[in-house]
């Protein structure tokens, strides 16, 4: 298994290669690994039906108990059925919508890609490896819906869904974490076979609702479902795989998988079905209020995707068998039809169906299909639809909370389909011919190919449901998905009952919709404003709203004033030793003061300096100051018993006024720039700090517990390191790595002047130093 | 502001220079056993040189010390406090482990921490002469 | 003797001494700009390797018992530190070499990275305080000269923060060095750690505490003392932007695992919510900051903040595995963060400009950069498989079972608008078509001597890109011996007697430090002592 | 003594930090020359101060007579001494040019590298 996988994103790299390779064929070739994957799981579904789940595991980070660990049970064989067999009817298709595109490989890399993290996707038994794997369709779609990248449209909707996936992709990240720390496991199949019930643990709540805000974002459940019609700036081609039967249905996949373990609880069902109801009816009402076939079919997705929620959120045993047929049935007949509307757009230049017209009789081929798909999105027998749409009422009708109004959506959003159903089913085909931007003629081959055989597959599965092992296919699916142990069996004639009646008024009521869909959309405009204020309103709202605050904030903090940035620092600092020297413990004062008359001159001339640096007007005067607080410090130093240190400081403060000599002058007179208010707050912050010093000091310094290493060093001073000298001695031997640093440091500030005074920049140059061997510097001093 | 000298202090940069640069030696010597050591040295010597800039400016400094750079000063200072922490690895001792050798001619006490303090010496006097000059040939482009 | 401790630090010096004297001849430092990187990169290896197999490697320089002399340590994160620096080096070394200015190279470009880089290991591998000062001196005044290199407005104007601001940081650094050897009287730092242990003057320990945490807290750029860095990383080349970003604040971020763990390990009761929320207000001012932008360099500045504040959560949360994952994180961004600037520079090279408005096309025209960046870019926001993501999940996970619910969340948001800035970054870059507007200078597309087009040689660039970025996707791919690796630093910072013995010989306790010190002595030089009187 | 010496240095550190929070970078250099001075002015107090043993052993005696001075900060300020040399050396140069380039000495103006 992890073998197909890795074939997958090796075949994605190898792409470019193999469009240089075949060429226009490279679709084609391509092809043939998704076929071969469905081959393969075909010949695995006997063995999985009839002996329970498979189960292959291999190790990734042991230590972060994390493994590639896979489960091939209905459930996941459903789905990597359909994304196999699917996603073979897209490539072949594919390679006809993008004929010549300049981008066709890149579209492979990304296409072939999101395939295989897909399957991984749904053959995952790891919580880890589920997450990666989610994560990579999300930024495969990214790369796919953003294919017309040139479009800002697309790099809009691009963006967006991926933000909505990705940050519902965080939550989930949470949510199985949380998992695991629950469970103590990382395996779904160990946690589906664990004593005690996770729905008792404490972390159940915050868990679910993580796990569930994943899902939704992903399939695109009210009120996240905004990102999915935007979505339609992708090529047809993603559209029909990723947005009917793939990537959209990694979220109810999701579900449908914690199900057994996480299901059935009130706040499960409360959840599930209202949202799913919600989403259910928001994706039928606004998909009548589009005319672009794209965006039609968007939104009845997010309807079905609803229905399947709702689905789980009943979650009966009718409510199970309802969901896998309608998933089945939705993913076969949604590909078709997206495929068509790749069709009809590719032929005609235009999504607008009111803008097309009369093409039976020029695409006569496409006609029937759409006639079959459409019919089975409506919901009519013999197709499979129909059975899907039967069992949902049924469930509906059967629903333990909510009733009436689960009742009453499903109804509506069956009224509403139907009337999907009939616009892309006629509007297109029949009527007036309309002249459209481009000739129309029939599609080639391989663009019939896989919305026909989807389109049949619809119809045969419908008539004859127990056709090659369907039923026990849906059957192992549907334990997987309960949990428990159950039968489906699929017919077309359930006798007449409750739902067969909804279906054929709905189906009334539906078929009056499109009759007056005009008169509909023209009322349904007033409620534009309302529209606008939907939740897309809030994300572009929320976006909008982040970067103004970040904006904002970073006026704020960054705000270039460089006393700001030393008056945060200095009271970020203050306060924290404040509070742990003044307030948490408190200070150790030792007052023996033993000082000598010339002492104390010295060290007042030492603070004067300092005082009269600060306070003078002139640079002049500024700088005797230093340099006589320099000197005294050096007299400080000699008095106290450190000659080496004091002839230093002496040799140093020299150098440093002949500097400051050297360059203050060539600066403006001291000028009073700042505010009373200022110097006062300045004053505070920096009085603080001297007191707060002075306490540290005095503390420091009459803590006597310790003694000095130095010991030591004074002891073997002429031993071992033969010198008289302690300092030198340290200096150059003890710690010589300091003194070694410390030349390193003075040679690098030579370097950095030297280069300061001589190295000046070219004018009219607006890049630093990018510009290659272009000299970018006055002729230098040499030599 | 700091262009030419006044005559006193050109002969005193002439007089005191050599004398300066001699203590400055000495300092570097001794520094193992009493006040001085390498740093001291290089800052002393870099105040002769200093000082005679003052008084004769740059063209007349460089001329004095022709080949050599301020830079070159600085990497040869540097080597030289790298070259002092290798010989102990050849003895198969820690890097920087203080190697003696008495140069038997004229009985002085040869060590890696002598050739580190010339380094310093050396570095830092290197440091300041490139810096102090450099700064005064900004100040001779732009009056 | 175990030269592979030291030589990481010694052999960047002296690459630096012997460059700066070859400062005549570019050629000559263009090579060992190439061949000391390449020998640092050798012996951070050996390091590596070394640490791997014995956990620990101490040198006591000069000779001298541990702690009078100068200790040098590697344990597993000082080995990883320094192997990132050596990979970062010799990528930084080739890379410059296409991008150097002849200007630039003459004032000692060369020397200036080597001697950084030694600073960086230096302060990497010391297990001596005050030494410790001096390598972040020496790193911080090599940053100091190659900020300024090329004299320009901007870098004038951030220079002045960048130097006011980190010798802040450098004082409050030495003040409390200086304290700290006031109340205890020793300056090796495994001593510190077992002296603070029996230290009766709480309070001062606490301040000490703080005062390191500020000082590092300025170096790593946490919030709110992280102005210097968004004022100035983005106005030097490209390439000392990249090394900056890539090394320079995990400097301080490696100090604050070092000392808190070490060191201040009772202290950190208190300290841990500052700590913590300071932890979350870093990633998020940052990742916003980096909202607000729309250059290039300025929005990878920015979030450098922003990722600051997960590694300093792996501290925060305090337990073996979230410093395992903030040591994750620091290693992973590293690797991607400098790539990403590096990647920067590349398209300015094509399109001579950093203003994302300005710039596009990229996606078609270049490739093979598109996928370096995409792999960076998604990296840095924590998508699967690759390298952030891992340091993303482990954190995540730390933090919900250490029950900091509130900072996780934050993790993951900011993880959101990482992606925000990215992804800006990709649209406008990579997929917008180029703006009419953009005249790429015509230095940018050199002339043939046959009066043809000729491609800019960018080989010396894309390299380290390409490798960088593969490290990203490897890290992520083959994340257990990483992660191996990181659980060993968890393991290994959380109990530092293992480092106190390493450092000071078994069997140690407080006393025993101190004890008389001629009986410690090692055996004296052979050849020394017979010499002298 | 130390208890004056402390004081004092806390009175370098304020007028140090007063001087760094003006918005001239004069000022502001000055303040860094006096933020480093007082630093190695503590660490040189902090250990505690000696009058008159100079850390010198007399010529031919192994061991110092008597108590003498801490000799390990005095290496260690010293050390500290000449990193702050160069660092200020290379500030003062820094804000030359900074004024030569932007042509006023007014941080307030150098805004433009932040948002």
């Amino acid at each position: 298994m992890q073998l197909a996988l890795l074939m997958g994103f090796v075949l994605a790299a190898a792409s470019p290669l193999l469009n240089r390779w075949f060429g226009q064929r490279a679709s084609l070739v391509m092809a043939i690994f998704p076929a071969f994957l469905a081959a393969w799981l075909i010949s695995l579904a006997p063995s999985v039906v009839n002996d329970g789940p498979m189960l292959l595991e291999w190790q990734w980070v042991p230590s972060l108990g994390i493994s590639l660990s896979f489960l091939l049970d209905g459930l996941s064989l459903l789905f990597g059925l359909l994304i196999t067999v699917i996603g073979t009817f897209v490539l072949v298709y594919a390679g006809g919508y993008l004929k010549g595109h300049a981008d066709i490989a890149r579209f492979h890399v990304a296409l072939v890609a999101f395939m295989a993290s897909m399957l991984g996707l749904v053959l995952a038994d790891s919580l880890f490896t589920l997450f990666v794997f989610w994560e990579l369709t999300s930024i495969t779609s990214y790369l796919l819906i953003g294919f017309n990248h040139t479009d800002i449209e697309a790099r809009k909707s691009a963006r967006q869904g991926l933000f909505v996936t990705v940050a519902g992709g965080l939550m989930l990240m949470a949510g199985l974490v949380l998992l695991g720390i629950a469970s103590g496991s990382w395996s779904l199949h160990e946690i589906s076979q664990m004593e005690g019930d996770l729905r008792q643990h404490a972390l159940y709540t915050p868990m679910l609702i993580c796990l569930l805000i994943g899902a939704f974002t992903k399939s695109a459940q009210f009120p996240f479902h905004f990102w999915l019609p935007n979505a339609m700036a992708a090529p047809t081609p993603v559209s029909a795989y990723l947005h009917s039967a793939t990537m959209v249905k990694a979220g109810i996949y999701l579900l449908a998988r914690l199900h057994p373990e996480l299901g059935g609880t009130a706040l499960w069902v409360g959840i599930l079905s209202l949202v799913g109801a919600t989403t259910m009816l928001t994706g039928a009402f606004l998909a009548i209020h589009h005319t672009n076939i794209k965006k039609l079919l968007a939104y009845s997705t997010i309807m079905a995707l609803g229905t399947l929620t709702m689905l789980l959120g009943i979650g009966t045993e009718y409510a199970m068998t309802a969901f896998v047929t309608f998933l089945l049935a939705h993913s076969m007949y949604k590909g078709a039809l997206f495929m068509v509307a790749g069709i009809l757009d590719h032929e005609t230049g235009t999504k607008d169906v009111t803008a097309m017209g009369g093409l039976r009789k020029l695409m006569p081929v496409t006609a029937a299909i759409t006639m079959v798909a459409a019919l089975s999105l409506a919901g009519v027998p013999p197709l499979l639809g129909f059975i899907g749409k039967e069992l949902m009422l049924e469930a509906a009708l059967g629903a333990g909370s909510f009733r009436p109004l689960i009742v009453l959506f499903a109804f509506a959003s069956a009224v509403l389909t139907i009337a999907v159903a009939a616009i892309i089913a006629l509007r297109p085909f029949y009527g007036q011919r309309q002249s459209t931007p481009q000739d129309p003629h029939e599609a080639p081959l391989s663009m019939l190919l896989g919305p026909g055989l989807l389109a049949l597959g619809s119809l045969l599965v419908g008539l004859a449901p127990g056709l090659l092992g369907g039923n026990a296919l849906l059957t192992s699916a549907a334990i997987a998905v309960s949990g428990q142990s159950m039968d489906v069996s699929l017919s077309l004639w359930h006798g007449i009952n409750l739902p067969l009646i909804i279906s054929i008024i709905s189906l009334g009521l539906g078929f009056l919709v499109f009759k007056r869909w005009g008169g509909v959309r023209s009322k349904l405009a007033y409620l534009n404003p309302i529209m606008r204020r939907g939740p897309e309103a809030g994300y572009e709202g929320f976006m909008n709203g982040v970067v103004l605050f970040s904006e904002w904030q970073t006026r704020l903090l960054q705000n270039g004033y460089m006393r700001n940035y030393i008056l945060v620092m200095l009271t970020v600092l203050i306060a924290l030793i404040g509070n742990s020297i003044l307030l948490r413990h408190s200070p150790q004062l030792a007052f023996e003061l033993d000082v000598h008359f010339h002492e104390v001159i010295v060290v007042g001339t030492m603070a004067m300096g300092a005082i009269f640096a600060t306070i003078s007007r002139s640079r002049l005067g500024a700088v005797v100051s230093v340099g006589i607080m320099g000197f005294s410090i050096a007299l400080v130093f000699i008095l106290f018993s450190a000659p080496d240190l004091g002839i230093t400081q002496l040799l140093v403060e020299t150098l440093t006024v002949i500097l400051l000599v050297l360059v203050l002058f060539r600066l403006p007179r001291f000028s009073n720039l700042s505010t009373t208010l200022e110097r006062i707050r300045d004053g505070v912050a920096a009085a603080s700090l001297g007191v707060l010093v002075f306490l540290l000091i005095m503390t420091a310094w009459s803590i006597d517990q310790f003694e000095s290493i130095s010991t030591y060093m004074v002891e073997n001073s002429v031993p071992l390191a033969h010198g008289l000298n302690i300092v030198n001695v340290i200096l150059v031997d003890y710690r010589a790595l300091d003194t070694l640093g410390e030349m390193f440091v003075l040679a690098l500030a030579a370097i950095g002047v030297i280069a300061m005074l001589r190295l000046r920049p070219v004018e009219d140059d607006d890049s630093s130093a990018v510009n290659g061997g272009k000299p970018n510097a006055k002729e230098p001093y040499d030599g | 502001m700091v262009k030419s000298g006044t005559i006193i202090l050109n002969t005193a940069a002439r007089f005191l220079m050599p004398l300066q640069l001699m203590f400055s030696v000495f300092l570097l010597l001794r520094g193992h056993d009493e006040p001085g050591g390498g740093f001291i040295a290089g800052l002393v010597a870099a105040g002769a040189f200093t000082l005679y800039l003052f008084a004769f400016g740059v063209s007349a400094t460089r001329e004095l010390l022709r080949m050599v750079d301020p830079r070159d000063l600085i990497g040869v200072g540097l080597l030289f406090g790298m070259v002092s922490v290798l010989p102990a690895w050849f003895m198969g001792q820690p890097f920087l482990t203080a190697q003696w050798w008495t140069i038997p001619v004229i009985d002085f006490k040869a060590s890696t921490p002598l050739i580190f303090d010339v380094g310093v010496f050396l570095a830092v006097l290197g440091s300041v002469m490139g810096m102090v000059m450099a700064l005064m040939e900004a100040d001779k482009d732009e009056p | 003797m175990r030269p592979e401790v030291a030589l990481p630090v010694l052999l960047p010096l002296l690459s630096g001494a012997i460059s700066l004297l070859f400062w005549r001849s570019r050629p000559m430092q263009r090579f060992i700009a190439v061949a000391g990187n390449v020998a640092l990169l050798v012996v951070s290896l050996w390091l590596f390797v070394a640490t791997l197999s014995d956990g620990y490697i101490t040198m006591q320089m000069g000779n001298w018992p541990a702690p009078f002399g100068i200790t040098l340590v590697a344990d597993m994160l000082s080995a990883v530190m320094v192997l990132l620096t050596g990979i970062i080096g010799l990528a930084m070394g080739i890379y410059s070499l296409a991008t150097t200015g002849r200007g630039h190279e003459k004032f000692g470009y060369y020397p200036l990275m080597h001697l950084l880089l030694a600073g960086v290991a230096g302060a990497f591998l010391t297990g001596d305080i005050f030494n410790l000062y001096v390598w972040f001196e020496v790193m911080l005044v090599a940053s100091f000269a190659l900020l300024t290199l090329g004299g320009e407005r901007a870098q004038m104007e951030g220079a002045i923060k960048y130097v006011t601001l980190n010798l802040l940081a450098s004082v409050i650094f030495l003040t409390a060095v200086g304290l700290l050897y006031g109340t205890l009287g020793t300056l090796n730092m495994a001593d510190i750690a077992l002296r603070l242990d029996v230290a009766e003057h709480t309070g001062m320990v606490e301040v000490l505490a703080v005062m390191f945490m500020v000082a590092f807290g300025i170096k790593a750029a946490a919030f709110p003392l992280f102005f210097w860095l968004p004022a100035s990383y983005h106005t030097p080349s490209v390439a000392v932007s990249a090394l900056f970003a890539g090394l320079l604040t995990k400097v301080g971020v490696y100090s604050l695992f070092r000392v808190f763990t070490l060191m201040f390990d009772q202290t950190m009761g208190y300290l841990q919510d500052i700590m913590l929320w300071g932890a979350v207000f870093t990633m998020v001012t940052g990742v916003l900051g980096a909202a607000a932008q729309h250059e290039f360099r300025r929005i990878l500045s920015f979030h450098i903040v922003s990722q600051i504040g997960y590694m300093i959560l792996g501290l925060a949360l305090y337990t073996p595995l979230a410093i395992a994952g903030g040591a994750f994180a620091i290693m992973h961004n590293i690797v991607v963060k400098t790539n990403l600037f590096l990647i920067s520079g590349i398209t300015h090279r094509l399109q001579g400009t950093y203003q994302l408005k300005k710039m596009g096309g990229l996606y078609r025209e270049r490739p093979w950069l598109a996928v370096a960046f995409f792999i960076s870019a998604f990296s840095l926001a924590g998508i699967p498989p690759l390298s952030g993501f891992f340091a993303k999940f482990v954190l995540v996970r730390a933090g919900l079972e250490a029950g900091a619910y509130v900072a996780t969340g934050f993790a993951l948001a900011v993880g959101l608008m990482t992606l925000y800035s990215m992804v800006k970054i990709w649209n406008e870059v990579f997929w917008k078509a180029l703006p009419e507007d953009n005249l790429v200078p015509s230095s940018q597309t050199p002339v043939g001597d046959d009066g043809r087009l000729v491609k800019p040689s960018l080989w010396m660039m894309y390299l380290p890109v390409g490798v960088l970025a593969l490290m990203s996707l490897l890290i992520g791919l083959f994340a257990e011996p990483v992660m191996n690796v990181m659980t060993a630093i968890g393991d290994q910072l959380t109990t530092p007697s293992g480092y106190i013995e390493a450092v000071l010989g078994a069997s140690v306790s407080p006393e025993g430090a101190l004890a008389s010190p001629g009986e410690i002595q090692a055996e004296e030089t052979e050849n020394g002592s017979e010499d002298l009187p | 003594m130390e208890p004056l010496m402390a004081l004092a240095i806390g009175l370098l550190y304020a007028t140090a930090v007063f001087m760094m929070l003006r918005r001239s970078i004069v000022k502001l250099v000055i303040g860094l020359l006096l933020l480093s001075n007082a630093a190695n002015l503590l660490i040189f107090t902090t250990a505690g101060m000696t009058r008159g043993a100079p850390p010198l052993i007399p010529e031919g005696l192994q061991q110092p007579l008597g108590e003498v001075a801490d000799p390990l900060p005095q290496a260690v300020v010293l050390t500290a001494i000449v990193i702050a040399f160069g660092v200020l050396a290379f500030a003062v140069v820094l804000i030359r040019r900074a004024y030569e380039i932007v042509k006023a000495d007014d941080l307030d103006k150098m805004k433009e590298t932040d948002t």
